[in-house]
């Protein structure tokens, strides 16, 4: 009997299941719709999509990094100075200390895999809270940027790494895009069709389960800090390339953003998940919004209402639809 | 009095303390529903605990015991229709948190209702610390309370100890102590009887334990207040109670006179039919079998070195008192608890340092192991069936480059149907599954793998009557195909239904070895008790410190 | 016919800071070592990590030494509880002179500049105040700086480059205050030399939000309205978020963009072509004015109510007399030195 | 016997723990007798401390606010915004509205007691996880304020509210110390010594059981929410006084800063648990190397570096302290 009673409530599920996944991919359509009515012209055209694929994909590939410990159940705060980290490095080697540019975003990248170490350090081997570790990495990078920089802009990269990010362009999009769009792929293989990404969800719901099923959970938990570190340095030189230049400061701004976007990302797709289009669909999601608004000329304050309002909301209906079940994220 | 001087086996209730006629019954519940999200957990229970009675609550794993002590705490509340009276007077649903101590009602949770990060002192008194409408706590008095508390039942307990770092025995004893101590203080405030709820409080305590406990409720049920008690053991309850009333599906299956009942007739109106005991085919299997596992001094935290060795096919009993180390082999030998010494020889190959071992490292030598803490190190709740399943052996469904999840889908569902798992949807969450079926979830996941040697902590805690059979012959079905199996667990019935040969422990030591018809639950009792008896000739200073004190 | 004169008065009217700067004594001669004998003066920045006002506070600090003024730093991370800090610091030590550099608005401390104040610290702002400006009671003199100056600059640089169809994106902080008197000059130059010319959007941008807002607003903006071709980020540290907005929209060139402050990354801009023109200042230039002003205040004269230092436009012809990477005060010329020295009574150096 | 290997193990540890409790007060008296002795004048009178005091006080306030919902298990990201929302409210109403301060000052607190309903209405009764709904309303407030301040620095706030922050002394310290000690006082009252903050406490340390203990779980939380929504919103009141002026953007660079003090406050005094002593020892420890390394004329950078070497190895101290075992904060 209670089979009969499973089999016949299947279908209601998996329609409101169905729905949840895709709700905010339709809610940006609607939106994109939406401003697409009151700005034919200058909204729904393709170049304008082009150019906000590519300048939000260092923020893409940021909410990218961030979900890699979040899914193994760790915070990683130091993503956005490990960004700023990155394109500062990229500033002083190659414009002041005149090194290659290749071999400066090796480094950058190189930088990143040391955040990801020290992190994991404290978090993993000393067993401190990996929100109080990386509060304390920020910190400690921003005074390692603003010594480093002495606090100011560096203008001049190497031109090379500026047409390799917004030079080309596929389809009208620039680079820039495609290498978040690269990363995503990467990380939804990895996420969905490998072992490793499902000893990472392990390892994020159950640490004593995965261990006594020959998981090796630090040796995972150090990986994700470490490829959270890479990533955001990634997204520093990402960053690098859009701007041209380096700035100290612009980082932790992109921190409560990524955060959000990957929470965002946590409610569609694969609800109850951190996954990687969630939080590419949510980053675009809320750039669209943003576009949309600015173009109306509307004060800008509507953007960070509208930011908030669309996470808050957004989860919320997610919640609601599960019937209030204790949720996964967070 | 104390928890530590225990004697002989269960002593069955006395005449005499039997509910009191006339009074109202002390609670009342007509009609008590619940549903979960559409899923029905109690299906309208109506039922009386007399003042003065001790009301055992029985049925299989999720018929709605613990469910129903929750609606009486408040942490559920019941669906619109059901109705409760206390002492006769009626009782608005659902209570509010809190309404309970009002009631006069005190709870020993399943899960213990303990906070681990906290101390002795905060839990112990944590109906007093919390109670409103205090502007102040005196911490002095509260100290001294909760010392005098535990000085009453006899457990010497650190007050400014964290609660993890308690054995398990202790722990439960903590529970214990707080909900009569609850009563206590509401019986001498009030004058009023009230009701004690024990959800299942025996299966971490040892038999002394056990006998005190129920010297406990004895105690207060003599003075009028009533205890509700929830136990899978049946000896217990035809033990200790006066009546019992068994749910099954939500639904009051029926309710018995205790001292008119038979055991098998609890069993049968519990299970809803009749249990054939099979007799385990023991005898035939008194051949020479090649050994399988060389376990050489083998030593933890609790365990001196011991050495033990099994052979294909076999399985293995350990048992003892709690706290004797029995429980903590197979654990070193997984390696899920570092040994401090020891070596693993399986199938006649080289002998493995135990101390270097890791679970990943005895995974992939054909070691299984099921831990005892189903919710913290067995299975993971949130993830699916399918998940669960396959979390070892995920690298199987590798191919070319992509996890092939049609494949995993597919032999979940077989898996699932095979060990007889209800509902059978590899996609569902394990949460969704009720006790029994998550466990048998689990024991799916390690016997797909035809380990050579399987590690069982308890593996039938909590699973109810039905269930246990079904695992049991999953496991003998397995042994006869050469699997080797370790089973760790207090309960001696079980042991004998399924184990070849058992090893008693006492003090971190093998002290006796059960073989072949030796193998009874009288037997195996016997042996538990009297090696502690055998320890009694030490000089005292080097008497073990177990965790009864 | 009207509108071309307009372009003709604009053009005119920018010729002047386009020459090197010129040497304008800001007061009569005054003893400058007999005055700063013994005085001390803090220097607090709206935030120690800007560049710009550290190069102007390190520059104060040589010539202090020179002429015998302690010049000392309040290091800040931009923080008012630090500023807060830095005035009980100035009333404990002794110090002479508060100097309030370019950001911090005595408004928004105004109990500590009373405090100051009463303590017998004199509190003087530097490169904050527009001369049309309401001054704080409290503040004891003001070197002021001619934001609507600048604006007035930018105004007319749109006009006679865009001959007259300026159509403009300005992005401006109005939490900071020299915004508005800037954004003032700018819509009376236009008003005044070109009626044609509009301004097609105003984005306010904060501070705070400067990295993560400019780049797609502008973007945006830029494509709302294809026929803009001015940006003006009326700080020149915002022109990095502009230069990638009209890279990604493939406006680099066509629209041209006009800044004020002369940070040396923009300046570098000029020369790889991104950014058009920048108004800059000399910073040794103003670390003399603003030395020369709050001495004669600390001694009892007549302050300037102005800091005097001229501006000057960087652009594509003279950009690289600013140095390779551009330096913070190479090529505004040296004569002021010679002319302060004189003024103070100072031998040649 | 076990009695006997208990007692004798007792002094040892206590000894131990005693040393944790004050281990972070000890270095705070090192580092100020080393800046004592390199700057005998300047450093060690009362005059500077009593500033430092004072000049702290909301910062200190806000990391009181934040360990509310921290002990019961919350995390309130939205407490700097509160706090530039309520000297907001008081900068729009009082200067540009002419109310009077005091009006103007109950409806700033007013306004963090609806931040702190709203967020408990999300976080407890939707069930959406603490940290994305404070992100969000974050976010909202950080609009809303834009919007109501014209994005503009509000001056010229009523003296009354000046004089009554830091225009009075006593001991010479301005009155702003000491509205930030009443509240840890108030608050260690609440928190130690009455039921109310051992229910707080259970509710933080295991919901389910202290549901299952009769402990009305859900109106905890709101109130802890609450109680953080207002003391955020008198930090922003304090704040405002301090600088008789209302600045829109500064409040969320106190956000990481407040929650450093809150990790590092739970390290000691009473270590293991977030406590308001703690908190304040260590907002002044780390105000007291700022203020030291600032008056040395030491770079910028180095203050940075300061505060996230301290947090990181102040608890990875207290950590090898408690021999690893497992935290409970964060
Ligand atoms: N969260 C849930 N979502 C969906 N179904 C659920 C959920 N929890 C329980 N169920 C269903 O309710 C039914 C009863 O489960 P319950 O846990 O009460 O069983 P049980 O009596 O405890 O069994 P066992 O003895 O195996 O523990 C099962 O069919 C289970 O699938
Ligand atoms: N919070 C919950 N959400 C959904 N279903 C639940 C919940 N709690 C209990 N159930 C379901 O209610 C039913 C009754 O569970 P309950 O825990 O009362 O069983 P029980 O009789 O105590 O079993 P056991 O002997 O295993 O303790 C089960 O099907 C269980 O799965
Ligand atoms: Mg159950
Ligand atoms: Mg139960």
């Amino acid at each position: 009997m209670t089979e009969a009673v499973a089999t016949r409530k299947k279908p209601a599920v998996n329609y409101h299941r169905l729905f949840e996944r895709v709700a905010l991919v339709l809610v940006w359509l609607i939106i994109i719709a939406v401003f697409g009515a009151i700005m034919p012209r200058s909204f729904l055209n393709w170049g304008n999509f082009s150019i906000m694929f590519a300048s939000y994909a260092p923020a893409a590939l940021l909410a990218l990094a961030i979900i890699v410990p979040l899914t193994a159940g760790d915070y990683d705060l130091s993503v956005g100075a490990t960004l700023t980290l990155s394109s500062c490095v990229i500033g002083v080697l190659n414009v002041w200390a005149g090194l290659p540019i290749l071999l400066v975003v090796l480094l950058a990248l190189l930088a990143g895999l040391v955040v990801g170490l020290v992190n994991a350090f404290f978090i993993v081997y000393v067993r401190i809270p990996s929100l109080v570790v990386t509060l304390g990495t920020t910190s400690l990078m921003t005074g390692i940027v603003q010594w480093m920089t002495n606090s100011s802009t560096i203008g001049g990269i190497d031109n090379a790494l500026i047409m390799a990010v917004v030079g080309g362009r596929l389809f009208g999009v620039p680079y820039a895009f495609y290498y978040a769009l690269v990363a995503a792929i990467a990380m939804s293989y990895v996420f969905d069709f490998t072992p490793l990404g499902r000893r990472l969800l392990f390892v994020g719901r159950g640490r004593e389960v995965a261990r006594l099923n020959g998981i090796a959970v630090d040796r995972v938990r150090v990986g994700a800090l470490v490829a959270s570190g890479v990533i955001s340095a990634a997204a520093g030189v990402l960053y690098a390339g859009v701007l041209g230049s380096a700035d100290p400061y612009s980082g932790l701004n992109y921190l409560l953003p990524a955060f959000a976007a990957a929470f965002l990302g946590a409610t569609t797709i694969l609800p109850g998940r951190f996954n990687p289009w969630g939080a590419i669909v949510a980053v675009y999601f809320l750039a669209t919004g943003i576009t949309g608004l600015t173009m109306l000329g509307i004060p800008l304050w509507v953007t960070n209402v509208f930011n908030g309002g669309a996470l808050i909301l957004a989860v919320t209906i997610s919640q609601l639809t599960r019937g209030r079940e204790a949720s996964d994220i967070g | 009095m104390s928890f530590g001087d225990g004697e002989g086996a269960l002593t069955a209730r006395s005449e005499g303390s039997a509910s009191r006629t006339g009074l109202p019954p002390v609670l009342r519940l007509r009609n008590v529903a619940k549903t979960f999200g559409g899923a029905v957990a109690l299906g309208g229970v109506s039922l009386d605990v007399a003042a003065g009675e001790v009301h055992g609550l029985l049925g299989k794993n999720g018929s709605g015991k613990s469910t129903l002590v929750k609606i009486l705490a408040g942490f559920h509340a019941p669906d619109p229709g059901s109705s409760m009276e206390v002492d006769g007077q009626p009782v608005a649903l659902p209570l509010k948190p809190g309404d309970f101590r009002r009631l006069g009602m005190s709870f020993v949770h399943q899960n213990l209702g303990l906070i681990p990060s906290l101390t002795v002192l905060e839990n112990l008194r944590l109906s007093a610390l919390t109670s409103p409408g205090r502007a102040w706590i005196d911490w002095k008095a509260e100290r001294s309370a909760a010392r005098e508390a535990l000085e009453t039942f006899g457990l010497r307990l650190d007050i400014l100890e964290r609660v993890d770092r308690l054995s398990p025995v202790n722990r439960a004893l903590l529970a214990i102590v707080r909900a009569f101590e609850d009563i206590r203080s509401g019986l001498e405030g009030s004058g009023r009887p009230g009701l004690v709820l024990l959800d299942e409080p025996t299966p971490f305590l040892p038999r002394e334990g056990v006998e005190k406990l129920f010297g406990l409720v004895r105690s207060i049920s003599d003075r009028g207040s009533s205890v509700v008690f929830i136990s899978h053991d049946i000896d217990e309850v035809m033990a200790i109670t006066d009546r019992v009333t068994v749910l099954r599906d939500g639904h009051v299956a029926g309710s018995l006179v205790t001292k008119d009942a038979s055991h098998d007739a609890v069993v049968q109106l519990i299970v809803g039919r009749e249990l054939a005991r099979s007799a385990p085919a023991r005898t035939a299997r008194k051949v020479e079998r090649p050994v399988r596992a060389v376990i050489e001094g083998v030593e933890g935290p609790r365990l001196a070195p011991c050495s033990v060795t099994i052979a294909q096919g076999e399985i293995l009993g350990l048992t003892g008192l709690i706290g004797s180390g029995y429980e903590e082999l197979a654990y070193l030998v997984f390696g899920a608890t570092r040994a401090a010494g020891g070596t693993l020889a399986l199938d006649g190959a080289e002998p493995l340092e135990l101390p270097a071992m890791t679970p990943r490292r005895a995974i992939d030598r054909g070691l299984a192991l099921l831990p005892g803490d189903r919710q913290n190190a067995s299975g993971v709740d949130s993830l699916s069936l399918l998940d669960n399943m396959f979390l070892p052996d995920v690298d199987r469904f590798f191919r070319r480059g992509l996890l092939d999840h049609r494949a995993m889908r597919q032999e979940a569902e077989a898996l699932g149907k095979a060990f007889e798992v209800r509902p059978n949807d590899p996609i569902q969450k394990l949460s969704a599954l009720s006790g029994g079926n998550a466990q048998k979830v689990l024991i799916a996941r390690w016997m797909n793998r035809k380990p050579s040697l399987l590690l069982l902590d308890e593996p039938t805690q909590g699973v109810d009557v039905g269930t246990r059979q079904q695992i049991f012959a999953a496991l003998r079905a397995a042994a006869a195909d050469g699997m080797s199996v370790i089973c760790a667990s207090s309960d001696a019935e079980q042991l004998a239904e399924i184990c070849d040969r058992v090893l008693i422990f006492a003090r971190g030591r093998i002290v006796k070895e059960l073989v072949g018809a030796e193998i009874t639950k009288d037997r195996i009792a016997e042996a538990t008790y009297a090696s502690l008896d055998g320890m009694g000739a030490l000089p005292p200073d080097e008497r073990p410190e177990d965790e009864m004190q | 016919q009207d509108a071309e004169a307009g372009v003709e008065r604009a053009r005119q009217a920018l010729a002047v800071y386009q020459e090197k700067p010129v040497f304008k004594a800001p007061a009569e001669p005054f003893d400058a070592k007999a005055c700063a004998k013994g005085k001390r003066m803090l220097s607090i920045p709206n935030s120690s990590a800007n560049p710009f006002l550290k190069g102007i506070i390190d520059r104060m600090k040589l010539v202090g030494k020179e002429l015998g003024l302690d010049v000392v730093e309040w290091e800040n991370q931009g923080q008012p509880s630090q500023w807060v800090q830095g005035f009980e610091y100035a009333i404990r030590d002794k110090f002479d002179i508060i100097d309030l550099i370019s950001g911090i608005d005595p408004a928004t401390v105004a109990p500590q500049v009373k405090a100051a104040s009463d303590a017998g610290v004199k509190v003087m702002t530097s490169h904050f105040y527009d001369p049309s400006d309401k001054q704080s009671p409290l503040v004891s003199s003001s070197l002021t700086i001619g934001f609507n100056e600048i604006g007035k600059i930018l105004g007319n640089w749109a006009i006679a480059n865009t001959d007259g169809k300026a159509n403009i994106i300005l992005v401006v902080s109005n939490e900071v205050p020299p915004t508005a008197p800037l954004v003032r000059g700018i819509k009376s130059a236009l008003a005044d030399n070109c009626p044609d010319c509009k301004i097609a959007q105003e984005i306010n941008v904060g501070v705070t939000e400067w990295a993560t807002k400019i780049q797609p607003s502008v973007q945006s903006a830029v494509q709302a309205d294809p026929d803009v071709n001015v940006v003006i980020p009326i700080y020149d540290s915002m022109s990095q978020f502009v230069v990638p907005a009209l890279r990604l929209t493939g406006k680099t060139g066509s629209v041209k963009v006009a800044t004020f402050n002369g940070t040396p990354f923009v300046l570098d801009f000029i020369s790889q072509g991104v950014v058009d023109m920048d108004i800059g200042e000399s910073l040794d230039w103003i670390a003399y004015a603003t030395i020369d002003g709050h001495l004669r205040d600390a001694c009892g004269l007549k302050s300037p109510s102005a800091l005097n230092v001229p501006f000057y436009i960087f652009d594509k012809n003279n950009v690289a007399d600013a140095g390779s990477p551009a330096k913070f005060d190479t090529g505004y010329g040296d004569a002021y030195v010679a002319g302060f020295r004189k003024l103070w009574g100072l031998g040649a150096e």
